[in-house]
């Protein structure tokens, strides 16, 4: 796979630039560096902050859902690379309107530290900060150690519903605890059926064979469960509901969200394939489903394949999921 | 006794010798895990080498100065980890402008430590958690420049090959848990440079 | 590149069940054999209808278009190939609501003798029909030729004004008047990549080498002007406008809406990197960048590469483009 | 006289010799096209056999029933120009339940213009519209149905023949304008074999 770029260096600080170009009524560039997306109008004092942070190369993900009823800021580190602690710490006082700030993003190693990290600095300052991790990707551990698990597109959920906590005026606490709520009913599954490149790198990360897919792989092409020929769509889907079932099982009644999400090249034609099936297994299960998600919601570049997540709504969960938000690429309400 | 003039050199030393490392320690990461580490080390030296001229006599404010250029330099895991040791000697050194070698024990547990809650592991994964733990045993009650160069040099030495046929336990490698054992851990691999550098024994 | 689906066969109608299954709310099939997609809410009697047709595999174009603002119906193909004039026909019907029916579609031969062949046959029934094309693929013919031309992404655009036009209430004649002049407003050019796989061929369209692009492909692989190395973003941005602003030069003062469009494959980053150069090119012409679309608009499946469009706003052409619209796949207002 | 009864038995003739040629005119488009040629012409004549059965005795609207058929089977550009003849013919013979062979030459050219106007074309571009004016000119005057048989058949043969070296004008192949001289259009091979077909000299 080909990519439109000019020095692999600049990959990041290009696409910021574009972004902000594009969109300067949703996006401002903050930090020394400009690797700390915030809103355009920052929010009014006393209103919860809440920041995320990671790698590149997933957008949306992470900074294109800095918004209203969505996240204050973003810190941006290189592709598939976690941003400094530095970063983070410039994302955190971005965000802060004197009521404390929310940290939610992805559970990867370099992320964690470098979190924690900007969290000590920011302890200086007296900035409050809480912590919620995403670990939804039920390929990468098993569930008695569902704490090990990476983070993928349930994160999306996570920054919707806590966000539209925060909007509400809902104290720390508060929006900490919906996002936590969020995170531990979110599960994912991934498959890839081709790699991407890092602009760095220069070439693909992983090779797969030209009539090969990869289930359970995650999003920078980590390993999954097992890697076979390529199965029919149905067949697909039908293991991937599976997976999620399996490990969060629904029960008749239940209110559930889904999103049907690309990794990049894989068209929505495709996703639309794939939805039959979701849908015909959550109604199977006696479970509603709540505003489906089916696009590209977190990506990795030119990635082909898919992922499923489930997001069993509790609580007021639905309600923030469905409350009013505006992002660049994404606007509900 | 170690001051800033000292510090200074061993920033240099160590500058180059993590660019003489670049690709080594690229490709000792690349077996297994994403090859970055060869850049977060040269990057992160560059980093500190540029503040040099401008630290402070203060050795604490020194080395936290140190530990902020190299985690603005980058994310990684390993980059992230050292910021933290950094971080945690600077606190118990804050204010003087003189350490005594003697200290090397207790700051390198201090740095162990720290890095170990940072990083949510524990002793024996085979990462530089190891090295570091390898290096404040040895050194423990030794005061003599040389000798506690040498036994630095050495214990990290050993805690490698004590280590190389573990499997990994942490970090991106642990998912080629069967594959690593064999291989050198590609933080500790890094380490033991680090401290040939400081010890100047390269 | 991969392609996840069923029976090739299937492609187009599995497609379309899951896009109605997901969007309930904005779609509806209709015709025998449900190769129309429309509103799910038929608009008030009096409205002019707008429909458009084409071969698959470009979502959101043609079909998801479909919605408030925006068209009214849309005739639904095999991958890459026309409907059928009945298909086109059964579209007309629906979109018929005693004021008259716009047919807007892209200029190619099939899709032509068929949506006139669709109004021989709606000709009895006594709906009126206008007919715009679309040809703005300046690769595609010189200059002199334009009727020639191709048409591609510019007629998201006409989509857009044209449905703000009739969503206002104005008559075929005012409707169809607007549809013309954005048709004649917008200029594109692409260039490819990667080739796409059609289900039934199964195997790529055309062959390209891994370090080499083509400058002024069509959508479906249609040659273009040139075939050569893969050259840096920021030059292929330059040649692209360079051959958009040869065709239609802008003058000081003139307001411009202008699409990065993916062609599949392409990630957002690199569009966002391409965007910086051709903002530039428009401030340095002087104009004035109305509502930038950046993002996928119109595609070909999993193909790799961009296209760019500009479509100078004259008249009330803005006030049309900047009214509301709600699809599923794009809302403004 | 052709009625309906002649009209199924050619339905019938069409049908086999479109299944036979199947793969012969998906690659003939395939060469510079995009190779559905075959589809089409298989999906229309098998849409059109379905119909065969009802068909009504008036000619007219058994031709448009027809062209309906087809119509709906595919958007191809060749479908749509079938159809579109057929219509002309339709429309021109409608109530009536026979009509004279001699009829052949005038008919055929109320379909040929009827399909210059849909595609926009002229007379000359190296495409199905110079075969079927080819049998038009050929038969004028002729009403042995023999006679008519072979010199339609033979009208449309050399049609190719005296097109094989010009460039495509038209459709897709256009862009390949240079690269289709010496190969034989699609849309007039497949012409040639439902005349033969048509004229039951297969
Ligand atoms: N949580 C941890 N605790 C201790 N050491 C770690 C931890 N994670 C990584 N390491 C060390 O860091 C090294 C890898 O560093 P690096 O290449 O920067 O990782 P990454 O590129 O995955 O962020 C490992 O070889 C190991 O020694
Ligand atoms: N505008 C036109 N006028 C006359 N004949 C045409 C026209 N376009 C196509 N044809 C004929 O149709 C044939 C191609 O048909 P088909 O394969 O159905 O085209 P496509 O697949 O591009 O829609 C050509 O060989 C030519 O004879
Ligand atoms: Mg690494
Ligand atoms: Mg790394
Ligand atoms: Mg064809
Ligand atoms: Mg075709």
């Amino acid at each position: 796979m080909k990519k439109i770029l000019n020095d692999p260096v600049d990959y990041v600080d290009e696409t910021l630039a574009g972004m902000v170009a594009a969109h300067p009524e949703h996006y401002r560039l903050h930090g020394d560096d400009g690797r700390v997306l915030a809103r355009a109008t920052l929010p009014a004092e006393g209103k919860v902050g809440i920041v995320t942070g990671g790698g590149s190369g997933h957008l949306p993900v992470f900074c294109g859902y800095v918004g209203t009823g969505l996240l204050d800021a973003a810190a941006i580190g290189d592709v598939f690379a976690s941003p400094s602690a530095e970063q983070m710490a410039d994302a955190i006082r971005v965000a802060d309107r004197g009521a404390g700030v929310l940290r939610l993003y992805g559970n990867y190693g370099g992320d964690v530290m470098n979190f924690d990290m900007a969290g000590d600095l920011v302890d200086f300052e007296d900035i409050t900060c809480t912590t919620v991790l995403l670990s939804d990707d039920v390929a990468s551990a098993p569930p008695a150690e569902k704490e090990k698990r990476r983070g993928v597109a349930g994160m999306v959920y996570a920054f919707k519903i806590a966000g539209a906590a925060a909007e509400a005026g809902r104290d720390l606490d508060a929006v900490t605890k919906i996002a936590q709520q969020t995170a531990d009913n979110c599960r994912s599954v991934g498959a890839a059926l081709s790699s991407c490149t890092v602009p760095q790198a220069g070439k693909p990360t992983f090779d797969i064979g030209d009539d090969e897919m990869e289930m359970g792989m995650g999003i920078h092409g980590e390993p999954g469960v097992w890697r076979d020929k390529l199965r029919p769509a149905d067949a697909i889907a039908e293991e991937m509901m599976d997976r999620l079932l399996d490990d969060m099982p629904l029960a008749s009644g239940d209110r559930v969200s889904v999103m049907v999400n690309s990794l990049g090249a894989t068209p929505l034609e495709e996703l639309y394939i794939l939805y039959r099936t979701v849908k015909q297994r959550l109604e199977d299960a006696g479970a509603t489903i709540v505003m489906p998600l089916v696009g590209r919601y977190a990506t990795s570049m030119e990635m082909a394949g898919v992922s499923f997540t489930l997001c069993k709504l509790e609580g007021d969960m639905e309600q923030m999921l469905t409350a009013p938000c505006d992002c660049a690429f994404w606007r509900v309400g | 006794m170690i001051d800033r003039a000292a510090m200074v050199a061993a920033i240099d030393r160590l500058t180059s010798a993590m660019e003489r490392d670049f690709e080594e320690l690229n490709r000792a990461d690349g077996a297994l895990g994403d090859g970055d580490l060869g850049v977060t080390m040269t990057r992160g030296m560059r980093a500190i080498s540029d503040k040099a001229a401008d630290l402070p006599e203060d050795l604490g404010a020194a080395l936290l100065a140190c530990a902020q250029a190299f985690t603005k330099s980058s994310g990684s895991s390993y980059g992230t980890l050292m910021a933290t040791g950094l971080m945690a000697i600077a606190k118990d050194v804050k204010g003087r402008t003189e350490v005594d070698p003697a200290e090397t024990s207790r700051l390198t547990g201090l740095a162990r430590d720290a890095m170990m809650a940072r990083g949510k592991a524990d002793l024996g994964g085979k990462t530089v958690l190891d090295s570091l733990d390898a290096v404040a045993q040895a050194t423990q009650g030794e005061s003599d420049p040389d000798a506690l160069a040498d036994s630095a040099v050495k214990a990290a030495e050993d805690a490698m090959d004590r280590m190389r046929d573990k499997p990994a336990t942490i970090g991106r490698a642990r998912i080629f848990a069967e594959k690593s054992k064999g291989m050198d851990d590609p933080g500790m691999l890094a380490m033991t440079r680090i401290i040939k550098a400081l010890a100047n024994r390269d």
